[in-house]
């Protein structure tokens, strides 16, 4: 209730409507695809419930097709199939939709500039308790380094349902990243979805936290207790971390003067080396890391794990402080 | 009385010849189902407790895993890594961890009473096995599928290479054989004449999305594994006398140049009759209810954890 | 004449059945040899000139490429990627690029002078075959082993999905087959029953470190196709008339529920003496001399690029 | 001649003695260890000759285990063998060693903590007209995800012998990443290798230069030049990026005000990435890159694809130009 109120007041359009995993959002997205784009197929590797696509499978079962557990060959088939016109959509956990296949993916699918959607579901610690051999860390960083690869991570149901629905229209490879637990709703459902143009939560002077996935949430709960504090905060949802939205980075840090970037992820690698590398490029900056660090998940409850592997609302608060500190 | 199973394709029935070995006792094999009977409670309680994780194929292959650590295996006592002058096993489709760390508890591998940590937060019981956080017992981490038969077959080279003639055991997963991997070991296995190895493949015929017929069909399965060169042989592994007679058997079919597997057919959620019979008990915990219905078929005989 | 290549176990002898063919003429036959004499000098002036690349398995499989694109595949003029309504043709052994890009070039997907660009800087004829310079005919990327089966397998799907009842061709190496996706992709196609692909080995029985039985053994490999519910072919990839009668009758054998795959027996470097006989020219350019000595060998029929 | 007499006066003991491919300096190291390391094995996946493992596998037969082109499994049987207290080195391409396996080497290896050494040639541009689908630019990136994996990029064949040697007494999985070409040796062969830690090559105040691997050469030529125009370099040799010498890039930074960072990766999660970090949370500056443009590259000689994809002198001498033009 009280979150609601504030969220209300502070952060404009951005309300909170209740709690939906995001892989929810893709599976209402992708079923929604089903009638508008004809051309749309999908692929699972054994793990259909857990990727919500039963929707989509039980109403065209012809333009599904149940692979087994191989998912390398499952990304080699969406290549064939986009070639051919099709616009594959192949879902699996993130960590078997990556580095399993991370050869296959670069070869027959980037190199190939094919028209293939590789969804992902179950990515970082949320996943919980299957523990560090599920929980990737790695896979923003695996993708964004494929030349031509569009790389995304919706913040919550509706992102996700929205980027589903918009990377069909979007000529070429993407990765789509999302979670397994319920997670709060507060982008507006008509929100359209910009694939490449950072969305701004909330407009704010002493620092720019740059946020992507389920950190979004964290942000805007770490953002509720600075602001009580008299910190004005920007906070800027990435959900596309390539390509990047260098100019609304450069924008906000050289109005703010210091960055926090907040991601489920290994520290290397991921969101925040990529505005690192932005702002090393053009504006040096003053930059905190609110990512994993550099060591392996385990399992345990997806909060348990937030608060244990500093990614709780309260490391977001602490990195804001150290920021603004090191402000020339 | 058992059958081996097969899918498609003629119908092999294993003849053992000249080596077969008599049964065990009958006294061992019910020792050796009192044992399996509390492992299946402790998977029971486990998946219950933490409320995730995987009964149905943790239940079926709690005889075998039972056998294996009580009757089969040449242990030492404590834990070496490196596993040196004794029998090792990798457990390929983590996801069952729950029957191996009740049976890796019920050997002394570290005490029953952590079993009750399965899942949490801060354990060394994690949601798939792992080496990570030092559970004596594990030397693999496994989890995600197909790796296991490759990790085996490297501890069996090493034992070739020391002079040590000790066996090296795998479990595997049915749906896991669809993993590309699992044939790349198969063929090195079988080119490398990897004979001190014993590989076992939980036959249940399920996965997550369904049957293995129906999600992605194995055919012809013993012609697959007789095709790449394998010795193969069938089990029932939910009835321990067979267990225990085709572990004995498998032995004997060691060290002639091929490399054994075992085709071990097994009911999913086999010993709690509603997680039978289907693949909907993959992975998912059972509530309050279902949980004193399970444990009510289950004999306590070592004491709960 | 030729033989079928069994390696081991037991020598199958195709039977063709009713279906069986008429071959077609002699002047159809001495007409493909003729454009394969070609594409062999082809090979040897690109590597020669590129002083890189893979001349071995170019000139083994530069009769079966000749063949199917002159002979066997139904293809529209132009090239669209989507390749509707015709034929379909994946490398999945990227390395012996020369021998598609000269029969690619020779049936007028681009200038055949443009093999003087063959692993140049700037070029469209990448060292591998690949889309990203949009050479025409190349529908996918190849060079990493193991990938082209199931690419192809998903145009054969697509196929399906339209209505389209046109074929899709794969070439594999043998070596390449100890890559586990080969295993994924052939059990899916066999369990989806896609049957409107004919996937072609070239048992060449050589890879890189030496002979395939050496190096990693592929054993039985007709009985490792049957076993994974293929429908299994034999070819002499090396005799025009066997490639053209085999490559007729693989499309009688379509369309019945199974895959087909043609086991293909060549001969590494075939055509060139001192070429063949072993792997050492899998991946080497002959310098002056040798250049000379073979191109010596082989007929220049259609002229040189 | 006149390269030689240059380095001998400004690179102290950096003196080319000649040119050899970094995998020959990998082939006799592991030479090398055969006869010191009775617990080191080998294991090749169809390229012994592009490895250079044939003098081991020739005197050590036993010790070799040839898997053929089935990399995954390779990774796999190489965690066996350390499980059971061997310390294997696998030897294949950088692509195949790498992206066709990650996922193998994230559980079985890195999260097992198995004692693996993973031996790649033909990493970068510079393997040349086999063209891009083997010439992995991300490899870097890819395996310094990794929690725990140690990351060396040698940059001649000394430095490469030395690195291999040095790894079989470290415990823990190492990547270790060498090329194809012949290249200049500058290393002393008696030079130590010391794990994590950062090589000074020259010292200077204006700008200072990080380069790894085959870029290492490259950016001699460009302080030669540089040195020529009166700007004063220095050159840290980051031969191991993981775990990187933050201490090292820190107090250069700190007196030169700028860096530049060269590689044989992509721009993006490789070396330049990890700079930036450290800069970021530590002392934001200037940095220029000097990488692959994040594209693919192509075949062509390898001088001839240094010079097109921007890894020529020529581009470090522009890049340090700009990074010293926007010093404060
Ligand atoms: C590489 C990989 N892909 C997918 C999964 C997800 N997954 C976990 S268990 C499972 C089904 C395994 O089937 P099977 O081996 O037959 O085990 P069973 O369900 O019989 O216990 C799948 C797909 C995984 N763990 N690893
Ligand atoms: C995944 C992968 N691993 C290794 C290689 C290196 N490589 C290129 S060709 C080749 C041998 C292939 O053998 P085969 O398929 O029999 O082809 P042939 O030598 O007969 O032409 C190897 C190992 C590769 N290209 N891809
Ligand atoms: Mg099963
Ligand atoms: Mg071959």
């Amino acid at each position: 209730m009280e979150t609601q109120t504030f969220t209300q007041t502070i952060f404009g359009r951005f309300i909170v409507t209740g709690k939906k995993a995001t892989r929810d959002g893709f599976g209402t997205g992708l079923h929604a695809l089903g009638s508008t784009h004809l051309d749309v197929v999908a692929l699972c590797a054994d793990l259909l419930g857990s990727l919500k696509m039963n929707d989509f499978v039980n109403e065209w079962p012809e333009r599904f097709f149940q692979v087994g557990i191989s998912e390398a060959n499952m990304m080699g088939i969406a290549a064939g199939l986009a070639t051919a016109g099709k616009i594959p959509y192949t879902g699996t956990f993130a960590n078997f939709s990556t580095g399993r296949v991370y050869d296959q993916i670069r070869q027959s699918i980037a190199y190939s500039d094919k028209n293939v959607k590789i969804c992902a579901s179950h990515a970082g610690l949320t996943l919980g308790e299957d523990g560090a051999t599920h929980q990737i860390l790695e896979d923003i960083g695996l993708m964004k380094m494929l030349p031509g690869m569009t790389v995304i991570n919706p913040c919550d149901a509706n992102q996700t349902h929205a980027a589903t629905v918009a990377i069909a229209d979007h000529h070429g490879p993407v990765y789509l990243r999302f979670g397994r637990p319920n997670w709060p709703v507060f982008i507006p459902s008509d929100e359209p979805f910009v694939i490449g143009k950072a969305l701004t939560i909330k407009r704010g002077e002493a620092v720019s936290i740059f946020a992507t996935g389920h950190l979004v949430w964290q942000a805007m709960e770490a953002v509720k207790t600075l602001e009580a504090q008299g910190i004005s905060c920007e906070l800027i949802n990435i959900h596309t971390i390539k390509p990047l939205d260098e100019a609304a980075i450069i924008e906000s840090v050289s109005r703010t003067g210091c960055a926090v970037s907040c991601e489920e992820h290994n520290r290397l690698g991921g969101l925040g080396d990529s505005i690192a590398q932005t702002l090393a490029r053009h504006l040096p900056s003053p930059q905190e890391y609110v990512a994993v660090d550099d060591t392996f998940g385990e399992s345990g409850k997806p909060e348990e794990l937030l608060v244990k592997y500093g990614l709780a609302p309260q490391d977001i608060v602490q990195a804001v402080h150290r920021a603004i500190k090191r402000k020339g | 009385m058992w059958l081996p199973f097969c899918l498609s394709g003629p119908t092999k029935i294993p003849t053992f010849g000249s080596q077969r070995e008599t049964h065990p006792p009958m006294s061992q094999i019910a020792e050796l189902q009192r044992t399996a009977s509390q492992v299946r409670r402790d998977i029971v309680r486990m998946v219950s407790q933490a409320q995730s994780g995987h009964p149905g194929g943790s239940l079926g292959c709690a005889d075998f895993l039972t056998a294996l650590y009580f009757h089969t295996m040449d242990r030492k006592p404590g834990f070496a890594m490196e596993g040196k002058d004794e029998d090792m096993f990798f457990l390929s489709n983590g996801h069952i961890s729950p029957v191996w760390y009740s049976v890796l508890a019920h050997s002394g591998y570290f005490p029953v009473s952590e079993l009750g940590t399965f899942r949490q937060i801060n354990s060394r019981l994690q949601g798939h096995p792992t080496t990570h956080e030092g559970l004596p017992g594990v030397r693999v981490a496994s989890g995600s599928l197909g790796q296991g038969m490759s990790v085996a077959i490297g501890a069996a080279l090493s034992k070739r290479i020391d002079g040590d003639d000790h066996m090296v055991y795998c479990l595997t997963g049915d749906g896991e054989l669809q993993e590309g991997q699992v044939w790349e070991a198969a063929l090195f296995a079988a080119h490398h004449q990897v004979d001190n190895l014993i590989v076992t493949v939980d036959r249940n015929g399920q996965q997550i999305d369904g049957s293995t017929d129906h999600v992605m069909s194995l055919g012809d399965l013993p012609a697959k594994w007789a095709a790449f060169g394998w010795d193969v042989l069938h089990m029932n592994g939910n009835d321990m006398a067979d267990v225990v007679h085709v572990l004995d058997q498998a032995k004997t079919h060691a060290g002639k140049g091929k490399p054994v597997v075992i085709l071990m057919k097994t009911e999913m959620g086999a010993g709690v009759d509603f997680m039978m019979g289907s693949h909907k008990w993959h992975g998912i915990a059972p509530n309050a209810e279902q949980t004193e219905s399970a444990l009510a078929q289950l004999t306590e005989t070592l004491g709960d954890y």
